[in-house]
C-alpha cells in the first residue's frame, strides 16, 4: 500500500518529462497510474465489504513516534476510490483543457502529487501521517491554484487559500498532537478503544476545537470558507479535482474519522451540527445569487460540505449513512458539473450563465453528463441524488436528541436553494434559446466529455441500483464512521411518508425559486451584506491589520539609530541586573574599605576620573585622545602598583600604538559636533550612569568576599618545575593557557589583514560584479 | 587526547596560514580552501561518530590536566555543530569560487572564512570560558572584515553597527568572565558546574547568568539584543551573508545552550523562564520583520532572528524533548537558511536586484532554480515532509508535553507569517512577471552548474532530512540527554569519580 | 620633512632596538616580558624609521612584505604546538631540550611559541602603520 | 583600594557607555576605548589586589611562595588587552572608511540599511 502512495510522488517527479517527451499522448499516459490505483483499491472491495480491515505499518521515525501506518477500512476506501477515481478522469480532462498549455508537464506533476497526498489523508493511521499528507494537499492545492501565475488575481488566490488552510493546519497539528498524548497513542485506529479517557481528559475541549479548526478551515467551513470562491482562479480541471470532490472533503474525512473517538459530546453536537448547518444554509443563499457557473457551484459546494458537516454533526447512524451517501453523491455530480463548466467555458468563451443558451445542440455529449449530474444534485429519482436527500431528511427527522424540527427545516432550506441552483446551472446554459457567446460552441473533445458522461452514468447506476451496489460496502463505511455495525438498506421507495413530501416540497419550492429568480433576486440582494462585511472582509481586515502593525513594529525596533539599540542594549541589561540583584542579593554583606588606600592611589583615581571626564566635556577631538592615553597610561601605572609588570609594559605600549594610531585616524575627521539635544543628553546620561552604578554596586558585592582561586596555587607550584619558566604570567600565556594566546595572535593577525583591506580596496578600484 | 579535537582547529588554521602565503594565487586558494572544507567535513562526522560509539571525548591541551589547563571537550551537540560548521564551509566555499568577485578574493577572502570557521569550530570544543571568549573574538574579527571587505557604503554603515554592538556584547562577556572566575576561582565549564553551588551569595550566580545572557542574546541575536543582525546582515556579499546566517548566531544559542544546562542550573525557574519570554518575543518581532520587508536577503535576515527565538523556545522549556527539539531545528535551520541565502544570490546574478518589487519571471526562467527555492523555503515554513516540519513538530509536541501552551501557540501563529514570508518571496520573485526582465542564463554552464550545486545539496538535505529524519533526530536526542544530565560532561572533563 | 638628525639617529638605532627586542622576548619567560612586548618594540623601531625617514625607506628596509610576516609568525606558534603531537602528545605540550644555550638559555617549544607570538605582533604592527601611514 | 577602583570603574563604564550613545563616530570610538579599558580594570580589580608582589619565582626557587597577586587574571587581561587592541584599532580604521564614503560623522546619517523601502 505504500507504494501506492508513493507512487503518485514518484510520477509527479518524472510527469513533466514524460510530458517532453510524448506531448500530446502525455495525459492518455498518465492517467494509467491513477486507473491503476483505482483498480487496485477496487480490487479490496470484496474484503472490506465483508468487514474486513487492511493494515499496513513501516517504521519511520520511531524517535518520535511518528510510523508510516495505513489502514483501508470502508471510509478511507470510500475516499480513495473517489480520489483515483475522479483524478483519473480529471488527468484526461486536464491534458485536453490546458494542451496548448506550455507548463502542462507542471500542471501533471501538481495534479498527481496532489492525488497522491489525498490517497496519504485517506489511508494514513498514525496521526502524524496523516497530518503530513494533509499539508502536502495544501501545498499541492496551493501550486495548483497558482497556476495561471501571471494574474495577480490567481496569486492572491492561491495565498489566500494556502494562509487559510495552513493556519487551520497549524491548529490541527496543535489538535492532533493534545490528543495524542491524552491518548498516548499515535495511531488512530487505537484511538477509539480511548474514547473515554480523550473525552474525560482536560485537553479534550481544546484539542476538539483546535482539530475542528483545521477540518473546517480545510473544508470551508463558516467562517473560514471565503477562500474557496476565490480558489476558482485555479484552472477548471483543479476546481473540479481539489475544489469539489476530494480536497475539501479532506476535513469532512477527518472528522467522519475521528467521530468514533471525539464525537458524540455536547461540544460536538452543539459546534459541528451548528458550523455545518450554518454553512450549508449561508452558502446555499448566496450560491442561487451568482451568475458565473464556476461561483455559483463554488458556494453549492460549501454548502453540500456544510450538510456533510451538519449530518456528521448530528452524529446518530442515520445521520452518518446519510453524511456518506451524500459524500458519493456529491463528488459525483459536483465533478462533472465542474467539468461541464469547464467544457463550456473552453468551447464558448464565457461561463456567465447570462450568456449562454441552447448548448444542448452543440455539446450534447456534455449536456447528457450535465443533466444527469443536475438531476442528482436536484435530488430527482431514480438518480443517487434522491437517495441521499431522502436520508438526510430521515436523519433529521430522527435526531431526537437534538431539536429535529429545526434540523429538518434548516435542511429543507438548504435542499430548496440547491435545486434552485442545480437548476441554474444545467436549465440555463443548455435549454432555451441560443446566446451569442464569444466563441461559436462545438463539443468538447473526447477527453473532456468523457468524465461527466461516466460520473453521470455512475450517479443513475448508484441510484437504480443502490442496494446490490452500494449495501454492503456503506454498511462498512457507516461503520467505521459510526463506531460500531450499522445496517445500510438503500432504495428509492420508502412509502408514502414525511420524508416523501418533504422532497416534493423541495422540488417544487426549487423550482418556484429558479422560475421567479428575476423577481426575487432584488428582494433578497440587500440582505445579502455577508460577501461585504463578512469573514473574508475580516481576514483582510485582520490580516492586512497584523501586517501593517507588523511593519509598525519592525520601524519601532530597528530604527537605524546605532544609539537607540545601544540604549536598548544596555537598558535591557540594567533592568535584567535591577531584577536579579534587588531580590536576590544580600547587599548587608557590602564593606567600603578605603584604610588602606594611599595617596598616590588617591590621586591616580582622580587622574582617571578626571580624564574620563574631560573626554565627555571636550570639544577637541585631539584632547579627547589624549585623555583617553592618559587614562590608559594610568591604568598601566596602577598595574605596577600591584604586581603586575607584564601587564604594565603591555598596557604601556599597546596605549602609545593605539594613541598613534587614533591620530593617524582622526587627522582628517570633523571637530566634535554637539549633534544631540539636552534632553537626550540627559536621558544617554542616567541610562550610562545607572549602568555605571550597577557595575560599582558588583564589584563592592564580590570584593567583600576573600577569593578562593581554584587554579593560581596549581600555577605558582607548577611554574617553574613543570614548565620551566620563572615568570608565571608568562608560562601561562605560553604554555597553561598557550591556546589563548594562539587565538589572540589569531586575532591581530586578522586585524591587520582587514585594515589592510579597509584602506586599500575601495570601491572605485573595483568592478561591478 | 582525542586529535580529532583539535583538527577541527588546526586544519582551517593551517589553509589559512597557506592561504596567506599564496596571497596572490587566489585559485589556488580556492582550492586549498575547498580541500580544507572536505577535510573539516570529514572530521566533523568522525568526530560525531568517535561520541556517538564512545561517548564525550576530551582533549586537554598541553597535557595540562583539567581544570589548571584548557580543556576541549565534544559532547554530541559539539560534534554535531562541528559536523555541520565543515558542511556550510564547504558549501560557502565551493559557492564562493563562482560566487565572489576577484577583487574580494584578492583581499584576503579565503584565509578570512578559514579563520572564521576557526573560531567557530573553537567555539563549540572548548570547555573552558575565557578560551570561548577568545574563539568568539577571532570569529568576530574575522566577520568583522568579511562583512566590511569591499568597502561599500552599505557594508561599511552595517558594519559600524554590526561591530559596535558584538563589541558591546563581548565586553559583557569580558566582565562576566573575569567576575565568574572572581567568584568562583574557576574557569573550566565543567569544575564550574561543581563550585557554583558553593558560591556564598547565590544570587551573584544568577546575576552572572543575566550577564552571560545578554552578552550571548547579543550574539544569537534575540530580543531585543538583535538589533545588529538586520542592520548588516544584507550588505555582504551572499556568500558571506550565507555563513554568516548558518553559523554565527547559532554561536551565541550554542554558548546559551552549553551555559543554562551545564552552569547555570540552579534558578530554572527564574533563568528559563526569562528565556522562554525573550524567545516568544524573538519569533515574533523577527517575523513581524520579515513581512514588512520587500528586500530579499533583509527579509531572510530577519527570519534569523525569528528562527533564533525557536532555538531558544526548546532551551526555556527546558525539558529533554525539547532540547532535543531544538538541536534537531538548529540543523535544519542552518540548511535551509543557507539554501536560501544562495538562491537569493543567484536571483541577484540573474536579474541583477534583490527587490521584490522588481523581481519576477523566475519560475518560467529557470525551473530549476524555482525547486532549489521553494524546498527550502518550505521546509523554513516547516511543511512536512521537509526537515523544518520535524522540527516544528518535535518543538510544538515537546511544549505541550512540557505545558507550556502559551509560547506554543506564539510559535504557531509565527509558523503563519513565516509561510505567509515565503509565499511572497515565491509569488513576487518566481510567478509573478517581471519589472526587470530576468537575464538569460549567461555564464559559462560549468559556472552554472557550479554556482547551483551546493544549492542542490542544501535543499536537497532539507528533503533527506525530512524522509530519513529518525537517523539524525537520533542524534539530536542522544545530545540532548547528554545535556540534561551534566554529571556525565563533568566526570569526563575533570576524570575520576 | 624628516628632520636629518632623527633620520640618522633611527638609522643607527634600528638595529639596537631589534636586538633589544630580541632580548625581551628571550628572557620573557623568566622575568617579565617576552613575545608580545619584544614584538612591540621592534615595531616601534621602524615605525620610528618610517616616521623619520618614510614609509618607502621603511619597508624597503625590511626583508618581506609585513603580511608575510604575520604568516610564518602564525605557522612557526602552530608547528610549535604540533611539535607534541608529532612525538605522540597532546597539541601544545610543551617540549625541551636538555641542553642549556648560552644567551638564549632553555629551548623548548613554549620559547618557539613565543617567537610566532613576536614575529606576529610586528607583522601586524607593521601592516598597520605602514597602510595608515601611506593613507594619508 | 577595591572601593576605590569600584568607583573608579564604574565612572569609566558610564563615560565609555555615554560617549558610545552620540552620534559622532569620533565619540563613538573613543568609547570604545573607554568600555575596553573599565573592563580590563574590572577584572583586575574583581581577581583581587595585592600590592608590589609581582608572580615571579626567584631565581633559585621552584615554586612561587608568600603572598603574591594572581597570575591568572594578569594573563587573562593581557589577552584581553591585546585582542582589545586589534579590534579597537580595526574599528577605527572603519569608521576612518565609512568616515571617508560617507563623508559625515554623523551617525543619524547612517541609517540606510535599516530602511525598509529602497
Amino acid at each position: 500500500m505504500l507504494y501506492a502512495v508513493v507512487s503518485g510522488f514518484g510520477a509527479a517527479l518524472v510527469a513533466p518529462l514524460i510530458h517532453q517527451s510524448v506531448r500530446r499522448w502525455s495525459g492518455w499516459l498518465l492517467v494509467l497510474l491513477p486507473l491503476a490505483l483505482f483498480g487496485y483499491f477496487a480490487s479490496h472491495m470484496e474484503q472490506i465489504s465483508d468487514g474486513e480491515k487492511i493494515a499496513f505499518a513501516y517504521t519511520w521515525v520511531p524517535s518520535l513516534d511518528v510510523e508510516l501506518a495505513f489502514m483501508l477500512d470502508g471510509l478511507s476506501l470510500l475516499f480513495v476510490l473517489l480520489v483515483s477515481g475522479i483524478g483519473a478522469l480529471i488527468v484526461l480532462y486536464g491534458s485536453a483543457y490546458l494542451a496548448d498549455h506550455p507548463q502542462l508537464g507542471r500542471f501533471y506533476a501538481y495534479l498527481l502529487m496532489f492525488m497522491a497526498s489525498m490517497l496519504g489523508v485517506a489511508l494514513a493511521d498514525n496521526l502524524i501521517t496523516l497530518f503530513i499528507f494533509w499539508e502536502l494537499t495544501s501545498i499541492s492545492s496551493y501550486l495548483l491554484i497558482a497556476f495561471k501565475h501571471d494574474y495577480e488575481s490567481s496569486r492572491e488566490a492561491a495565498k489566500k487559500a494556502l494562509i487559510v488552510t495552513g493556519a487551520g493546519g497549524l491548529a490541527l497539528l496543535a489538535g492532533l498532537i493534545l490528543v495524542g498524548i491524552e491518548a498516548d497513542t499515535w495511531t488512530i485506529s487505537e484511538l477509539a478503544s480511548r474514547k473515554d479517557v480523550i473525552q474525560e481528559g482536560g485537553l479534550y475541549l481544546p484539542a476538539l476545537l483546535l482539530i475542528l479548526v483545521g477540518c473546517f478551515a480545510k473544508s470551508a467551513q463558516f467562517p473560514f470558507h471565503f477562500w474557496l470562491p476565490y480558489a476558482m482562479e485555479a484552472p477548471t480541471p483543479v476546481s473540479a479535482y481539489l475544489h469539489s470532490a476530494t480536497m475539501v472533503k479532506a476535513g469532512v474525512y477527518l472528522l467522519a474519522r475521528l467521530h468514533p473517538s471525539l464525537g458524540g459530546t455536547d461540544e460536538w453536537h452543539a459546534i459541528v451540527t451548528g458550523v455545518g448547518g450554518l454553512t450549508m444554509l449561508i452558502a446555499g443563499f448566496i450560491a442561487w445569487q451568482h451568475t458565473d457557473l464556476k461561483k455559483i457551484l463554488a458556494y453549492t459546494t460549501i454548502s453540500a460540505l456544510g450538510i456533510l458537516v451538519f449530518l456528521l454533526g448530528i452524529g446518530t447512524g442515520l445521520a452518518v449513512k446519510g453524511a456518506m451517501i451524500f459524500l458519493l453523491v456529491h463528488s459525483l455530480y459536483k465533478g462533472a458539473l465542474f467539468m461541464v463548466a469547464g467544457s463550456i467555458d473552453h468551447e464558448t468563451g464565457t461561463r456567465d450563465i447570462a450568456q449562454l443558451g441552447d448548448l444542448a445542440k452543440s455539446m450534447p455529449f456534455t449536456a447528457v453528463g450535465a443533466g444527469l449530474a443536475a438531476l442528482s444534485m436536484a435530488g430527482l429519482p431514480p438518480l443517487l441524488g434522491f437517495i441521499g436527500k431522502e436520508i438526510i431528511y430521515e436523519a433529521t427527522q430522527e435526531a431526537h436528541d437534538l431539536l429535529p424540527l429545526v434540523l429538518t427545516a434548516a435542511a429543507l432550506l438548504a435542499n430548496i436553494f440547491n435545486v434552485a441552483a442545480a437548476a441554474m446551472v444545467t436549465l440555463k446554459p443548455f435549454t432555451g434559446q441560443a446566446a451569442h457567446t464569444p466563441k461559436h460552441p462545438h463539443e468538447a473533445p473526447l477527453a473532456m466529455w468523457i468524465g461527466p458522461v461516466v460520473l453521470g452514468g455512475f450517479t443513475l447506476a448508484f441510484g437504480v441500483a443502490s442496494n446490490l451496489l452500494l449495501k454492503d460496502f456503506f454498511a462498512q463505511t457507516v461503520a467505521a464512521v459510526y463506531g460500531k455495525p450499522y445496517e445500510v438498506k438503500l432504495g428509492l421507495w420508502h412509502g408514502l411518508n414525511t420524508t416523501l413530501v418533504l422532497s416534493v416540497v423541495t422540488l417544487v419550492a426549487g423550482g418556484l425559486l429558479y422560475a421567479y429568480l428575476r423577481q426575487i433576486l432584488p428582494i433578497v440582494k440587500p440582505l445579502n451584506v455577508g460577501e461585504k462585511l463578512g469573514p473574508d472582509r475580516l481576514y483582510d481586515i485582520g490580516f492586512e491589520g497584523i501586517l501593517d502593525f507588523a511593519s509598525l513594529t519592525e520601524r519601532f525596533f530597528q530604527n537605524g539609530h546605532l544609539r537607540y539599540y545601544l540604549m536598548t542594549i544596555i537598558f535591557t541589561l540594567s533592568s535584567l541586573l535591577i531584577l536579579t540583584m534587588t531580590t536576590q542579593i544580600d547587599f548587608d554583606s557590602i564593606q567600603l574599605n578605603v584604610d588602606d588606600v594611599l595617596l598616590h592611589e588617591y590621586l591616580l583615581a582622580g587622574l582617571m576620573i578626571a580624564a574620563a571626564i574631560t573626554i565627555t566635556m571636550t570639544s577637541s577631538r585631539l584632547m579627547a585622545v589624549a585623555a583617553l592615553g592618559v587614562v590608559g597610561y594610568s591604568v598601566a601605572l596602577l598595574y605596577v602598583f600591584y604586581g603586575a609588570p607584564d601587564l604594565a609594559m603591555t598596557q604601556f605600549s599597546i596605549e602609545t600604538l593605539s594613541v598613534v594610531v587614533l591620530v593617524l585616524v582622526l587627522y582628517r575627521l570633523p571637530k566634535f559636533k554637539d549633534f544631540s539635544t539636552p534632553r537626550s543628553r540627559a536621558r544617554d546620561g542616567i541610562i550610562a550612569v545607572m549602568f555605571g552604578g550597577l557595575v560599582t554596586t558588583l564589584i563592592l558585592i564580590i570584593t567583600s568576599e576573600p577569593l578562593q582561586s581554584r587554579l593560581s596555587p596549581y600555577f605558582a607550584e607548577n611554574s617553574y618545575v613543570l614548565a620551566k619558566g620563572h615568570n608565571v604570567v608568562n608560562v601561562i600565556l605560553v604554555d597553561f593557557r598557550g591556546f589563548d594566546t594562539m587565538g589572540e595572535i589569531t586575532v591581530l593577525g586578522v586585524a591587520a589583514i582587514g585594515i589592510f583591506a579597509l584602506l586599500k580596496l575601495r570601491p572605485s578600484s573595483r568592478k561591478e560584479e | 587526547m582525542n586529535i580529532l579535537l583539535i583538527l577541527p582547529i588546526l586544519v582551517p588554521f593551517i589553509t589559512a596560514i597557506l592561504c596567506l602565503f599564496f596571497w596572490g594565487r587566489v585559485h589556488f586558494q580556492e582550492r586549498l580552501t575547498v580541500a580544507g572544507m572536505l577535510i573539516l567535513l570529514i572530521i566533523g562526522i568522525a568526530l560525531l561518530s568517535d561520541v556517538h560509539e564512545n561517548g564525550i571525548q576530551t582533549a586537554q591541551l598541553g597535557s595540562w590536566e583539567a581544570p589548571f589547563g584548557i580543556t576541549f571537550a565534544a559532547d554530541m551537540l559539539s560534534s554535531i555543530m562541528v559536523t555541520i560548521t565543515g558542511l556550510m564551509g564547504l558549501m560557502t566555499a565551493l559557492y564562493s569560487v563562482v560566487g565572489m568577485d576577484e577583487t574580494r578574493e584578492r583581499f584576503g577572502y579565503y584565509p578570512l572564512l578559514n579563520i572564521l570557521l576557526m573560531g567557530v569550530c573553537g567555539a563549540f570544543l572548548t570547555g573552558d570560558v575565557f578560551n570561548l571568549y577568545v574563539w568568539f573574538e577571532v570569529m568576530l574579527i574575522a566577520s568583522f572584515v568579511l562583512l566590511a571587505l569591499g568597502g561599500e557604503r552599505a557594508q561599511l554603515e552595517g558594519a559600524i553597527k554590526y561591530v559596535t554592538l558584538n563589541l558591546v556584547s563581548s565586553a559583557i562577556f569580558l566582565m562576566a568572565t573575569g567576575i565568574l572566575y572572581s567568584v568562583t576561582g574557576t574557569l573550566n565549564m565543567a569544575d564550574l558546574h561543581l563550585v557554583v553551588g558553593d558560591v556564598k551569595q547565590p544570587g551573584l550566580v544568577t546575576v552572572l547568568a543575566m550577564m552571560f545572557l545578554v552578552a550571548f542574546g547579543i550574539k544569537a541575536a534575540i530580543f531585543p539584543l538583535f538589533f545588529w543582525l538586520p542592520a548588516s546582515y544584507h550588505t555582504p556579499p551572499v556568500a558571506v551573508t550565507t555563513i554568516f546566517s548558518g553559523l554565527l548566531t547559532k554561536v551565541g544559542v550554542y554558548a546559551l545552550i552549553r551555559f543554562f544546562t551545564l552552569i547555570f542550573v540552579h534558578d530554572t525557574n527564574y533563568t528559563h523562564t526569562l528565556i522562554l519570554i525573550a524567545s516568544g518575543f524573538t519569533m515574533v518581532v523577527g517575523v513581524f520583520g520579515a513581512v514588512s520587508q520587500l528586500e530579499m536577503r533583509r527579509l531572510l535576515s530577519f527570519h534569523i532572528v525569528s528562527q533564533i527565538g525557536y532555538l531558544l523556545m526548546g532551551l526555556g522549556i527546558f525539558t529533554a524533548a525539547s532540547l532535543a527539539a531544538s538541536i534537531f531545528f538548529m540543523v535544519h535551520v542552518i540548511i535551509a537558511k543557507s539554501a536560501l541565502f544562495l538562491v537569493s544570490g543567484v536571483v541577484n546574478r540573474l536579474s541583477g536586484t534583490y527587490d521584490l518589487k522588481k523581481l519576477g519571471g523566475l519560475y518560467k526562467a529557470s525551473p530549476t532554480l524555482s525547486i532549489l527555492f521553494f524546498v527550502p523555503a518550505m521546509a523554513l515554513a516547516g511543511i512536512p515532509p521537509l526537515s523544518g516540519f520535524w522540527a516544528k513538530f518535535a518543538l510544538v509536541r515537546a511544549g505541550l508535553e512540557a505545558e507550556d501552551y502559551l509560547i506554543v501557540a506564539i510559535s504557531l501563529f509565527v509558523s503563519v507569517f513565516t509561510l505567509y514570508s515565503m509565499i511572497k518571496i515565491w509569488s513576487e520573485a518566481f510567478l509573478k512577471k517581471p519589472k526587470v526582465t530576468p537575464g538569460q542564463i549567461n555564464f559559462r554552464e560549468a559556472d552554472w552548474l557550479q554556482m547551483l550545486f551546493p544549492l542542490a545539496v542544501l535543499a536537497g538535505l532539507t528533503l533527506v532530512l525530512g524522509i530519513a529524519v529518525d537517523p539524525v533526530y537520533q542524534l539530536a536526542q542522544e545530545a540532548a540527554e547528554q545535556l540534561m544530565n551534566p554529571t556525565l560532561y563533568v566526570t569526563t572533563v575533570l576524570g575520576g569519580e | 620633512m624628516p628632520s636629518l638628525i632623527l633620520s640618522t639617529a633611527t638609522r643607527y638605532l634600528l638595529p639596537l632596538m631589534l636586538l633589544f627586542s630580541v632580548f625581551v622576548l628571550i628572557r620573557g619567560h623568566n622575568e617579565p616580558g617576552g613575545g608580545f612586548i619584544g614584538g612591540l618594540v621592534a615595531s616601534t623601531a621602524y615605525a620610528l624609521y618610517a616616521i623619520s625617514s618614510g614609509v618607502e625607506k621603511a619597508r624597503a628596509a625590511l626583508p618581506i612584505e609585513p603580511r608575510y610576516i604575520i604568516a610564518v609568525g602564525l605557522g612557526i606558534a602552530v608547528t610549535s604546538g604540533m611539535i607534541s603531537m608529532i612525538l605522540g602528545d597532546p597539541f601544545m605540550t610543551s617540549q625541551w631540550l636538555d641542553t642549556v644555550f648560552p644567551v638564549i638559555g632553555k629551548v623548548g617549544t613554549p620559547v618557539m611559541f613565543d617567537t610566532g607570538v613576536y614575529l606576529v605582533v610586528i607583522g601586524v604592527t607593521l601592516t598597520i602603520i605602514f597602510n595608515l601611514a601611506e593613507g594619508e | 583600594m577595591e572601593t576605590v577602583l569600584a568607583f573608579v570603574i564604574g565612572i569609566l563604564f558610564a563615560v565609555g557607555i555615554y560617549l558610545m550613545m552620540r552620534r559622532s563616530l569620533v565619540k563613538l570610538i573613543i568609547g570604545l576605548g573607554v568600555l575596553g579599558h573599565a573592563a580590563n580594570l574590572l577584572i583586575f580589580t574583581v581577581g583581587r589586589l595585592t600590592r608590589g608582589e609581582p608572580p615571579l619565582i626567584g631565581k633559585h626557587e621552584e615554586v612561587l611562595s608568600g603572598t603574591f597577586a594572581d597570575p591568572l587574571p594578569q594573563a587573562l587581561i593581557l589577552t584581553a588587552i591585546v585582542i582589545g587592541f586589534g579590534v579597537q584599532v580595526f574599528a577605527a580604521v572603519l569608521i576612518k572608511s565609512a568616515y571617508r564614503i560617507v563623508g559625515t560623522d554623523d551617525l543619524d546619517e547612517m541609517k540606510s540599511t535599516d530602511e525598509t523601502q529602497p
